[in-house]
């Protein structure tokens, strides 16, 4: 039997500031009745779901209770991955290729309009006995990371700025975004500090949204309308302790994508790779996730920004979508929008954000502050 | 103090049996609150969740004294709480029942302690009520009321699996649209078990 | 419909398994917990952690070691530092799960050893690890009613209870059977000799259940190493074989439910059976690991894994059916009402017990006959989920 | 679905509280801070990592590090800062503070801390530092007890590593 997998449905709720006409549950059955759709499938025909979700982000203790119900996946094979969206869909990679199941649903929902202590939550997740009595915004730690990753890799405000500008725009002609906007560099450079060097626009804003994608076989991707192949997936963790991190270099991401090229052959990632929808929850991010997947020699991410490298028109694009920037941070479904938008572009239907000769991606996500994981999944046409 | 240093356990080299020395020091509830050093935490986790179509529908319900299910087009079903899919076909669910204020208990328990394991002057009794009208019969979580007696053989002489009840509602002007609106389900005076 | 569309193509065995002790407190924290079950799995069968591919990882909610994504917090201990990592999450069912999880890993092709850990330490949450129970409920139409854990568990015993005219006798002998059986067991927590009566005497905290009905809040951890097919016999000539695993979940919808039969554990049961190849569980299954966070629960999950008939395995425990020397052990470890209930550690627990029964390494605990095939399961979630291994020497 | 209600939004809380122990490395790390005023580490000999904060394990190769303690020096250097303008909640503060991670003398690790005695503009990277305890009557056996890192106007002593 083959071990290909490919993507075979995308079903996208548009992102937006809130969502309070719907409940999570019924956000999420529109993801899944349009991802089926998308699939040429019914709920019956899924072998088996995956759902991505955390208990403080729901503000419910042991959230995946709820997941089956608006999947049809009731009395089926359901679990959870309290992880990052790509580590679901490593989750069914894994399901295809042991050779079990044919079609796997991934699902994640992101409802942080309903989080009232943002910052309370995500204190919770730092190290009680070690950082936490420190009382500080937990963005301070990105702060951290970023004012080393500038030093490190000479990267000037400016072109951090130039993420935002960038991303932001994209996300204009992007219909599932809730975050586009024409604004400046200096609109950035001037927005509030938060934790210096770190402003607040600098920060993706959250929007509330629900997604589901539908992973085959080979068997089942060769019979759906427009299978796009999953030619690599990686994901990793380095320390979680502050102590240990490389403060100005994101292991993990280039760990998760070392594991994602091997499994899909490529030598020569800037080459190879024809788009990248990388995470961008912060502004540096993205340079410095450029960096770790060796799409960028250190140092030339900022060159690229600035020269328009990276634009939707630009020789390597990156974040047509808008990003996280402009579309908006939905914790671990992030992720899963962005293999949307991948997968999308892939099949030639992202409409305004289309990038030209768009024949493989690279989708590269992180699970945000404390954490040091992420995950990495090449894309294929063919 | 420094009681609570461990001394290390060690592991032992050796084939079978599986249990090399198991590693662990336990403390005693005083250890724990004063022998070792901790740090205390109390967050602010505050919420304010979407309750969506369905379920907004079914708390202005309450409000109204009723209950509301829906019924499923496709499989007939009529189901509490309400929802705006059917899980089983997964199809929208957009017919709106009023159920009856009446039921059976499927099940209930007596329960004399707190969450936190402290007694209860007067043990509450939780129960699933399967509200009639729905088909299967089915229903939710609440609380069966207006029941005398402490002991678990004065309520079980009063309350049994199978028993119809009926919703005692708060008066009108104190219902806010919640599932507390139903103070209770109190046994029905003349009925007869199912 | 059958439930898998094809056998798995890889095979996967079990080659190391660890515990910490498991204790009401622990100073160690859950990093450290799980430290000491993850070391000593790879000690146990000569793996270094260096050759570990990939690193799975199962607790339950993050409201009980009050660490937001504490699967990120604890991977260190996991010993997943700079290695592909997952949280697999079915709440109480989290521990059989992770085995599961593994499994998926090693079945792939994508890694030929993978660390499998659960850890939980309950003693943080406070004034009573229950607390963190308090939001498993709906958000809107439960939680204002303030329910608590022993309200859903005794609503389900009940409901068992009047469903096949059970009595509650029947059931405080699974406590006095597992307590039993701890006392052989090296990291048991609350091991006692007990009868009938002292668990029917003991007080009733939620009619029908009885204090020594209910398993201890524990802190603890549990590790097992797996390993493909391919490397397996380079550290092990005794390997014990993943034969099936089968998981299912049900609504969320609990009040619309049959509360009488785990019908959760019936299907999970039969993807797992179908997979390795049984037909005739009560006469292929030799040694059983069901889940007894609550007395009654052991029996229930024994009527859903098809080893007893609907509202018959009171009756069979009753004939010494399932004591350690009876036709068909359960639960020799001594369970979570013996061992102690860090929820996934205690699911994994299980695991461990028959890895070891089924090499004939449990000592006093061992069941007689030299049992080929076992079964462990796990259960969780709004009484929803049921997780199931089938573990054998073949 | 055709419903005629508006939506709600119903507000709640999860109502949690903590007691975390220190664990085995840290009841020892912060005892010592704590009677001491010194900061003690554990290292892995065959990986060559000196951890502070102390662990009883090396998360690289699992040894066990519990007979591996030494005394570590309380100087270090500013591996990054960042000024907070925000408190834990999300809200303004009246005075920024500056928070840095202190790779510590003599280990691989560090602590995050407050910067004392310094102007937002005197603070730079690679800063030598030195740990300020407060004064053994106010010591806790926490973190608190670490008031905060405090430019030191000595040379450092050579680091072993990076």
């Amino acid at each position: 039997m083959s071990d290909r997998v490919a993507i075979v449905g995308v079903g996208i709720v548009p992102l937006r500031v809130q969502s309070r006409e719907r409940s999570f549950r019924e956000l999420t059955f529109e993801a899944a009745a349009r991802a089926y759709a998308d699939a040429g499938i019914t709920h019956e025909e899924v072998d088996s779901f995956v759902s991505v979700c955390e208990d403080f982000h729901e503000g419910t203790s042991i959230t995946d209770e709820y997941t089956p119900d608006q999947l049809g996946a009731v009395l089926r094979p359901v679990h959870t991955v309290a992880g990052d969206g790509l580590q679901g869909i490593a989750a069914a990679v894994m399901l295809v290729r042991s050779g079990i199941a044919d079609l796997v649903a991934v699902e994640a929902h992101c409802k942080a309009s309903n989080i009232v202590s943002h910052q309370q939550v995500l204190a919770m997740a730092l190290d009680p006995a070690y950082e936490r009595p420190v009382r500080v915004t937990p963005h301070a730690i990105a702060a951290l990371e970023m004012r080393r990753y500038q030093q490190d890799s000479v990267i000037p405000d400016e072109a951090i700025a130039m993420v935002v500008v960038k991303n932001r725009r994209q996300a204009l002609a992007n219909p599932v975004a809730a975050h586009g906007s024409s604004i400046s560099p200096e609109d950035v450079l001037s927005s509030a500090p938060v934790a210096e060097p770190l402003r607040t626009l600098e920060i993706s804003p959250y929007a509330d949204g629900a997604v589901v994608i539908v992973v085959a076989s080979e068997d089942a991707a060769r019979r759906a309308p427009k299978p796009v192949w999953i030619r690599g997936i990686g994901w990793a963790s380095d320390s979680p302790w502050l102590a240990m991190r490389s403060w100005g270099q994101a292991s993990y991401a280039q760990l998760s994508a070392t594991m994602a090229y091997t499994m899909a052959g490529i030598t020569d990632p800037p080459r190879e790779i024809s788009f990248a929808e990388l995470d961008d929850t912060y502004a540096y991010k993205e340079l410095q996730h450029l960096e770790a997947a060796q799409l960028a020699s250190r140092g030339e991410a900022a060159r690229w920004i600035m020269d328009g490298h990276t634009r939707q028109g630009g020789p390597f694009p990156v974040n047509p979508s808008g990003g996280s920037l402009g579309m908006g941070y939905c914790f671990d479904a992030t992720a899963l929008y962005r293999t949307g938008a991948a997968v999308q572009q892939l099949r030639g239907e992202a409409g305004r954000v289309q990038v030209r000769n768009a024949s493989t991606g690279l989708v590269l996500s992180w699970r945000g502050v404390p954490t040091q994981t992420g995950g990495a999944m090449v894309l294929g046409a063919l | 103090m420094m009681a609570h240093l461990p001394k290390r356990s060690p592991v032992v080299q050796g084939t079978a049996p599986p249990y090399r020395a198991l590693r662990g020091n336990p403390l005693s509830d005083a250890e724990f609150r004063t022998g070792v050093l901790t740090t205390a935490w109390t967050p602010t986790l505050e919420y304010a969740w979407d309750a969506g179509e369905a379920i907004s529908e079914f708390l202005d319900g309450l409000r109204q004294g009723k209950i509301l299910g829906v019924r499923c087009r496709r499989c007939g079903r009529v189901v509490t709480p309400p929802r705006a899919f059917c899980e089983l076909d997964f199809k929208p669910m957009d017919e709106w029942v009023e159920l009856a204020s009446t039921g059976t208990v499927n099940t209930f328990s007596i329960c004399y302690v707190t969450w936190d394991m402290k007694p209860l002057r007067r043990p509450q009794l939780p129960a699933v009520i399967e509200i009639d009208g729905t088909n299967p019969r089915g229903g939710f979580l609440h609380l069966v009321g207006g029941v005398p007696g402490r002991s678990v053989e004065e309520i079980r002489r009063r309350v049994r699996v199978g028993m119809r009840v009926q919703a005692v509602w708060k008066p009108r002007a104190q219902r806010d649209g919640a599932i507390t609106d139903i103070r209770y389900f109190a046994p029905v005076a003349s009925g007869r078990s199912r | 419909m059958s439930l898998m569309k094809r056998k798995p193509t890889r095979r996967v065995a079990v080659i190391g398994a660890g515990l910490s002790l498991f204790m009401r407190r622990a100073l160690e924290t859950g990093k450290e917990l799980s430290y000491y079950a993850a070391s000593q799995a790879l000690e146990t069968c000569g793996v270094r952690l260096k050759d570990i591919g990939a690193v799975v990882m199962a607790t339950a909610p993050d409201a009980f070691d009050g660490v937001h994504m504490k699967g990120e917090w604890l991977l260190d201990g996991a010993g997943a530092t700079r290695k592909p990592y997952l949280r697999a999450y079915v709440g109480g069912g989290s521990g059989v799960f992770s085995i599961i999880s593994g499994w998926m890993m090693v079945a792939s092709g994508l890694f030929d050893l993978v660390l499998v850990v659960a850890e939980e330490k309950m003693s943080s949450c406070q004034p009573h690890p229950q607390g963190a129970f308090l939001t498993i409920f709906d958000q809107i139409i439960e939680r204002p009613l303030g329910p608590n854990l022993l309200w859903i568990f005794s609503l389900e015993q009940h409901r068992y209870m009047a469903t096949y005219g059970i009595r509650n006798d029947d059931i405080a002998r699974v406590s006095v059977k597992n307590k039993h059986n701890a006392i052989a067991h090296p990291a048991a927590q609350v091991a006692t000799e007990i009868t009938v009566k002292d668990v029917l005497a003991s007080e009733v905290v939620a009619w029908p259940v009885h204090r020594l009905m209910v398993s201890p809040v524990s802190d603890g951890a549990a590790a097992i190493v797996l390993a493909s097919e391919k490397v397996a016999s380079r550290f092990t000539d005794k390997p014990v074989w993943v034969q099936g695993v089968g998981w299912c979940l049900d609504t969320s919808y609990w009040g619309n439910r049959d509360l009488a039969y785990p019908r959760y554990v019936e299907k999970a049961a039969k993807m797992a059976y179908e997979m390795a190849g049984i037909t005739e569980p009560r006469k292929q299954i030799h040694v059983v690991e069901p889940y007894d966070p609550f007395a009654y629960k052991e029996l229930h999950h024994l009527e859903g894994l098809q080893l007893a008939d609907r509202g018959k395995a009171p009756e069979d425990l009753a004939h010494g059916r399932f004591e350690r020397t009876g036709e068909l052990p359960s639960c020799p470890s001594g369970g979570l009402m013996g061992v102690g209930n860090p929820i996934a550690a205690a699911g994994l627990m299980k695991v461990c017990e028959l890895f070891w029964q089924l090499r004939g390494e449990a000592g006093a605990r061992q069941v007689p006959g030299a049992p080929e095939r076992g079964v462990a399961q796990a259960w969780g979630d709004l009484m929803q989920v049921g997780t199931v291994a089938v573990l054998g020497l073949q | 679905m055709k419903g005629t209600s508006s939506a709600r939004v119903v507000r709640g809380k999860m109502p949690v509280q903590y007691l975390y122990t220190a664990g085995v490395a840290g009841e020892r790390f912060f005892q010592t801070i704590k009677t001491k005023g010194v900061l003690m580490a554990t290292t892995c000999r065959d990986c060559r990592i000196t951890y502070l904060p102390p662990r009883v394990y090396c998360e690289r190769c699992f040894a066990d590090l519990s007979e591996t303690w030494s005394q570590v020096p309380s100087t270090g250097r500013v591996h990054s800062y960042t000024v907070v303008h925000q408190d834990q909640d999300g809200q303004p503060v009246d005075a920024p503070q500056i928070v840095a991670f202190v790779r510590m003398d003599g280990t691989d690790g560090g602590l995050i801390g407050l910067v004392l005695h310094t102007s937002l503009q005197g603070v730079h990277l690679d800063m030598p530092v030195e740990a300020v305890l407060r004064p053994p009557r106010q010591r806790r056996g926490t973190l608190d007890d670490i008031e905060g890192f405090a430019p030191r106007q000595k040379p450092a002593p050579p680091r072993r590593k990076r």
